[in-house]
């Protein structure tokens, strides 16, 4: 259930920190982001989209941590070079 | 071939018995061919003039909206049918059209499309040759229907037939796909998205000519995968050749926007309809120089190799990742709707 | 595609296969319920089944709030916009092949009924302001990961004054009915794969009670393949451990505590109704979500006279025992011949990630249409 | 030919633009025409196929209602083409067919004109090879529109052209005209009116095979009088050979149910369409032969020798009754109205 | 067909042609007017004008109800339906081409106003019975031959108690006209073929008047070539006498006293409008027919708040003098280039019976569209 | 103006002699008759009929006289047994 999909923020369409524009991969969309509002939003955040609203922002951190993780579990060190190129940019 | 023919018990027709998916086929095979004694559904019919073996077809148009970024019903009209005479492995030689019009349509509309038409003709180097006007009472059409007709000259180093397919042999896609479906969908307003991308809708003949000239002998089967996509061409081509057919999913190109699109919408580009491109299955021997012939013409340079024919009693469709997965791809009920769960 | 690509990396896909593999015992047999249909669609999409060793099997559970929607509400709201000619039905791409009644809500719209696909609930609110003459329904319908979304569009309609928006509220909650399917007599499943969107909202301490009470245990999931495969790690590390904890895979969204703000706003224009009925579950206690009194002015069930329709469900239909592990899909005795995703007949079988649909789909393609 | 183009101007297109009288003409070849370069109107192009000359042609049926004594939409749809096809001297090969469904619609009103269309293919010798179903919502189509195509083989025997059309050429008409028009008027029901009178839809093929036989030399022109009637056919005639047609009044036959309906409806017979005669014109030499040759075949034995081509300036049409009086006979804007004035 | 082939035998025609050649001389010079549309029809569709001695001219005369329709009148009833989605506009197949400024009501019914052809205004009552949520406007128009129909209508709808008919009565009348263009400067006639139909309801004594007071002779004719033949037999008879009686030619069907039955059927449910605009003929009094007080409920005028709609006509129009005898049509600067049965300008241009389209049709058929 | 045609009154429909079933040359059309009722009508009667309506009987004696009176106009006595070949039956 719950389709939801990563996407950046392009620009913060107004004052008031409701809408923004988001890019998944060449498709924008204006979406209601008031649900991370008090997370502090800016542009470049990615964010997790749902309907049109950002359910939460993305954590760049725990996502590599998990990769990282992942690439660990053979305990093949040799491989985590290789890892950095999933690094995000 | 038509196997296993269901008689069609539906009390009334419906939006999905027009989809191009499984509806659809129901549908036409289980009222329309058996009605018409048809045993063969392909883009085109054969029927021999004399010593000329000519591709017979139509199709109808109802687009909505009538012009999107790329093109507009009028070009997709003569494209459509162009390439389903080509898919028959016919030079497309002439195009008959026939307009529905609901009344009150602003001439300046009919007037584009006329233009398209006619533009997208010259493009093809296919004359429209004739044609019908009707006119409908407002709300008894929607805006335009366009239906065409063609004809060809089919080559006669061509053989095409499913039931010539086998083990083996190569599955080539012309290019990207998803681009039409993605567009009307972004046309339509509804969604509110926007992006970059454009309808692929164009001639594929000048790619099959090349194709022919490389490859005429191991060339067996082609289709152009419009409504219902991939998904459906390829799972007729399992049904109608009696064999599996395995792609590989990274072989299938599919442009950021159209899979943003697909990844946000919850949809499959393999249900995607596309209007310029076309798959073509062709011997092992003959599948690389068939790349290459296409390759080399301009907008051909994405063509791929992407799957293989098996044997196999179960007639699917399965698309196998890089890391060994692999899935049925079936065929669509209706028109892919966009979801959120 | 960023944060997607990098979950379906195939050496790492490889690697963390190799590790079940690795770790699992030929005598191990561990029932694993993905609660969620993305799970169950992710499962089948990417092939994971078959590269799962046999002795991991997949129980589908009921996250998929299309399929879980009692028949006759559907048919409820289409009637209230077949009956009213000023009144438009909107509702997510999702909902429009729902078979009803008299048909789904895209025979309705082919037969002339205004039925409109929205892709937001806040577009549902803008066909309202651009139709002050008209009466829009946004048949809402979701489990936690979407209720937030309906609320805010509650509140702007309420701040912009907008008064012929309505909601038809479906929105469903996964705790409830995770307990529900956990309290049947002959349920069979070891341990959880949460659902990874719901838990954004609703975070990881709703599901201690499974940990607790239960002794199962749960891992929230995300919804890529290494995703669903290193939640599948950390289940039998957990079982085979004899552990029943709630952990979080899905870690770069989901917080322990979820998202506060969205679950105030849920609270805000929402309570619980004290009973709910689920297609193929029966009545579930505090298992849905209504529209708070203060909100009636948008509540289409109060501002409109909906009468309740039911619909019996066929009597062969087995959705309960698949949905409770002891069946297969294709051992209900309707699939694939009387229950099929062109004609569900059963729960599991209308939305295409539904435990049955996917079954079909993926496994039963070409059979026969 | 078309000369003295007119642009087309009306910034809407309205009922009148498909009835098949001087709207339509106007929307032809003001606006379609001029696009598609299309030099000659006639019911079928022809195409060069290899060594084989091929009649191609289309049409879209709208009719309201469906179903009308002695036939039905897919029964016409059928005739239709198959009588384009035969009034270009050819041999009728084969048909494509699409068909727009309005979702909503009963699968038995469809069944029905698959049936009708199998059947009346049956009888005209000719096969339905392929096709293409769409399905529009609610309102957006008039339960069924079926558009048809058809190819078929030129005689090589004949040569038909306005251009060839001469002062002293006889003009010869099958049968007697106006049943389908006035079949159609009744079966709206709006009139109250009844008569035992049924459409006279049928293919004219066989006619047209014994007249090519007997009179191939002497056979210059043919076309079938459906909408607009005999009236627009043979102004089309006059203006494209620039000759004036000569009538006799009495004999063109008319049922006396038809000239009742007309009579009291205030219609012209020659502007009510017909669905199973054609006109041919024939030279003076070969005209009793051809006439003849037509009576011979079952259904033929009304045919008859109705008027002449005159030189003259003014290409008109005129209709001289026995007391000598004449008349011109001109187009009709849209569809024939009833009047009580 | 019986009382029509008997009046087109070519040998009594022939004979008719020669007796009239045989009497008329060369210096004689008769203006005809044919006051009646089915008359100037008949004279082109029999070919009678090249037939008869060139010295006897027609002048093409008012009577066709659709061509002097008021512009703006049918755009009035059209006004009605297209603003009410519950009105259905019910006229001949006449009117369904005369074009008002937004379309005619074809136009109208192709663009979705619900328009029907009718046959009989009785059609259009049983269009009221049969659709009672609905109200059904009569556009009437007519002569006296067509107006005790309409009354009939009328009278039965209030015998039925149907409240959902009404007619918007456009019934206009002969004689006035005809005085009116006889009143006319400049005008140029020398007698009149007098309406065959009008007058089996009006009689011959309505005529008195014209020959009395304008001392010109009046045959009141049928619409056969034989009938027209001798009409203008008689007429020529009259003339080379001095002569200005009423006559009746029509005889089969045409009494002295008209139907009195019908006459009464009219003054029951109409009575004369004080002044009534005519298409190129500006306003004449007591000329047209609206219904009486009494039957207000069925009077679409009374019961539909109808916003009077004037169309400014085309200065360079000259129906007027046409209509006169002073022009033939194709003199006026507007015929066949802007003014053409297509597109019409004037009112003679409006239906098939007009003397303008009439002369297009059948003369300049091919010349250009 | 007034398109109005002769037509045979081939069945009386009711008891107040409203409608009668008319014929014209095989078309078939209930038509009104309330407006020639004072005259008496009967099967067979011919009337002229305009918008459904009958607006009168047609003579058959007027109808024969104008006939005989056009034969004789050329005084060509000969003639005279063609005029009744149009004679009405
Ligand atoms: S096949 Fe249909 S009825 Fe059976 S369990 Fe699945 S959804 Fe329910
Ligand atoms: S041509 Fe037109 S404007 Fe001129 S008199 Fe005739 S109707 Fe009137
Ligand atoms: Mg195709
Ligand atoms: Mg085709
Ligand atoms: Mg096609
Ligand atoms: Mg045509
Ligand atoms: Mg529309
Ligand atoms: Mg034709
Ligand atoms: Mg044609
Ligand atoms: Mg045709
Ligand atoms: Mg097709
Ligand atoms: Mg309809």
């Amino acid at each position: 259930m719950c389709l939801a999909i990563p996407g950046k923020i392009v620009e913060l369409l107004d004052d008031r920190n409701q809408y923004a524009m988001i890019d998944v991969s060449g498709v924008r969309r204006k979406v209601n982001i008031s649900l991370i509002q008090h997370e502090g939003v800016k542009v470049n955040d990615w964010v997790l989209i749902h309907v049109g609203f950002a359910m939460n922002k993305i954590s760049e951190k725990q996502a590599l941590e998990q990769l990282q993780l992942l690439q660990e579990i053979g305990e093949d060190k040799e491989a985590m070079t290789e890892i950095k190129g999933y690094q995000f940019d | 071939m038509l196997t296993d023919k269901i008689a069609f018990r539906e009390p009334t027709i419906q939006l999905s018995h027009g989809a191009g998916g499984k509806a659809s086929r129901r549908l036409i095979e289980g009222l329309l061919a058996p009605y018409f004694n048809m045993k063969d559904l392909n883009d085109a019919a054969y029927v021999q003039a004399d010593q000329a073996k000519i591709a017979f077809t139509a199709d109808s148009f109802v687009v909505n909206p009538l012009r999107f970024p790329g093109g507009s019903i009028g070009e997709l009209a003569i494209n459509g049918t162009v390439n389903d005479i080509a898919m028959s492995g016919a030079k497309p030689l002439a195009i008959v059209s026939t307009l529905i019009i609901e009344a009150g349509t602003e001439t300046e509309i009919l007037e584009a499309e006329i233009k398209a038409m006619q533009e997208a003709a010259e493009k093809a180097n296919v004359a429209i040759v004739g044609g019908d006007t009707k006119v409908v009472e407002h709300q008894k059409a929607d805006k335009l229907f366009i239906t065409t007709a063609g004809i060809g000259l089919v080559d006669p180093r061509v053989n095409l037939s499913a039931g010539r397919v086998q083990k083996g042999d190569k599955i080539i896609l012309s290019g990207p796909i998803g681009d039409h479906g993605i567009t009307i969908l972004f046309a339509r307003g509804e969604l509110d998205l926007e992006a970059d991308i454009k309808s692929d809708t164009r001639a594929v003949w000048p790619f099959v000519a090349k194709l022919i000239d490389a490859a005429a002998p191991g060339l067996k089967w082609m289709r152009d995968p419009t409504r219902g996509g991939m998904a459906t061409a390829l799972n007729e081509l399992a049904r109608d050749a009696k064999v599996a057919i395995v792609l590989e999913e990274e072989a299938i190109q599919v442009r950021p926007e159209v899979r943003g699109a697909c990844e946000i919408l919850g949809l499959d580009p393999m249900h995607i309809a596309n209007e310029g491109q076309f798959i073509a299955v062709v011997s092992k021997e003959y599948a690389d120089d068939a790349l290459k012939a296409i390759r080399q013409v301009p907008g051909g340079e994405q063509a791929a190799i992407i799957g293989e024919v098996h044997e196999s009693d179960r007639h699917i469709v399965l698309s196998r990742s890089s890391y060994g997965g692999t899935r049925a791809i079936d065929m669509l009920v209706g028109d892919p709707l966009p979801r959120i769960c | 595609m960023r944060f997607i690509d990098e979950f379906r990396n195939p050496e790492l896909i490889k690697k963390t296969l190799e590790e079940i593999e690795r770790i699992i015992e030929p005598d191990d047999h561990f029932r694993i319920m993905e609660a969620c249909g993305g799970h169950t669609y992710s499962i089948f999409h990417f092939g994971l089944q078959e590269l799962l060793p046999k002795n991991i099997e997949f129980i589908h559970g009921p996250g998929c709030p299309v399929c879980v929607l009692p028949p006759g509400r559907v048919d409820e709201g289409l009637e209230i916009a077949s009956k009213n000619s000023d009144v438009i039905f909107t509702a997510f791409g999702d909902v429009m092949r729902v078979p009803g009644k008299k048909g789904s809500p895209l025979n309705h719209k082919a037969m002339g009924t205004d039925v409109r696909m929205i892709y937001s609930p806040l577009d549902a609110l803008d066909i309202a302001i651009k139709n002050p003459d008209k009466k829009v329904i946004l048949f809402a319908i979701g489990f936690e990961t979407t209720a937030p979304s309906t609320a805010i569009t509650v509140l702007r309609a309420k701040e912009l004054n907008v008064d012929n928006f309505f909601v038809y509220s479906n929105h469903v909650k996964i705790v409830p009915v995770l307990k529900s399917i956990l309290d049947q007599p002959n349920m069979r499943i070891d341990g959880f794969i949460g659902p990874g969107h719901a838990s954004v909202i609703i975070g990881a301490h709703p599901y201690e009670i499974i940990a607790k009470d239960y002794n199962k245990p749960v891992v929230i999931s995300g919804f890529e393949p290494l995703d669903i495969l290193q939640s599948i790690l950390m289940l039998i590390k957990q079982l085979k451990n004899g552990e029943a904890k709630v952990e979080i895979q899905y870690k770069r969204v989901v917080m322990e505590e979820g998202n506060v703000s969205a679950l105030e706003i849920i609270d805000q224009v929402f309570e619980d109704r004290p009973a709910f009925e689920w297609r193929g579950l029966g009545a579930i206690q505090n298992s849905a979500l209504k529209l708070r009194p203060e909100f009636a002015k948008w509540d289409a069930e109060v501002q409109f006279n909906v009468q309740k329709i039911t619909i019996e469900e066929n009597k062969d239909a087995q959705c309960g025992d698949v949905l409770k592990g002891m069946l297969k899909p294709n051992q209900c005795k309707l699939f694939g011949k009387v229950c099929t995703p062109d004609n569900p007949v059963g729960a599991l079988m209308v939305s295409s990630e539904g435990a049955c649909a996917t079954y079909y789909n993926h496994l039963y393609s070409t059979m026969n249409y």
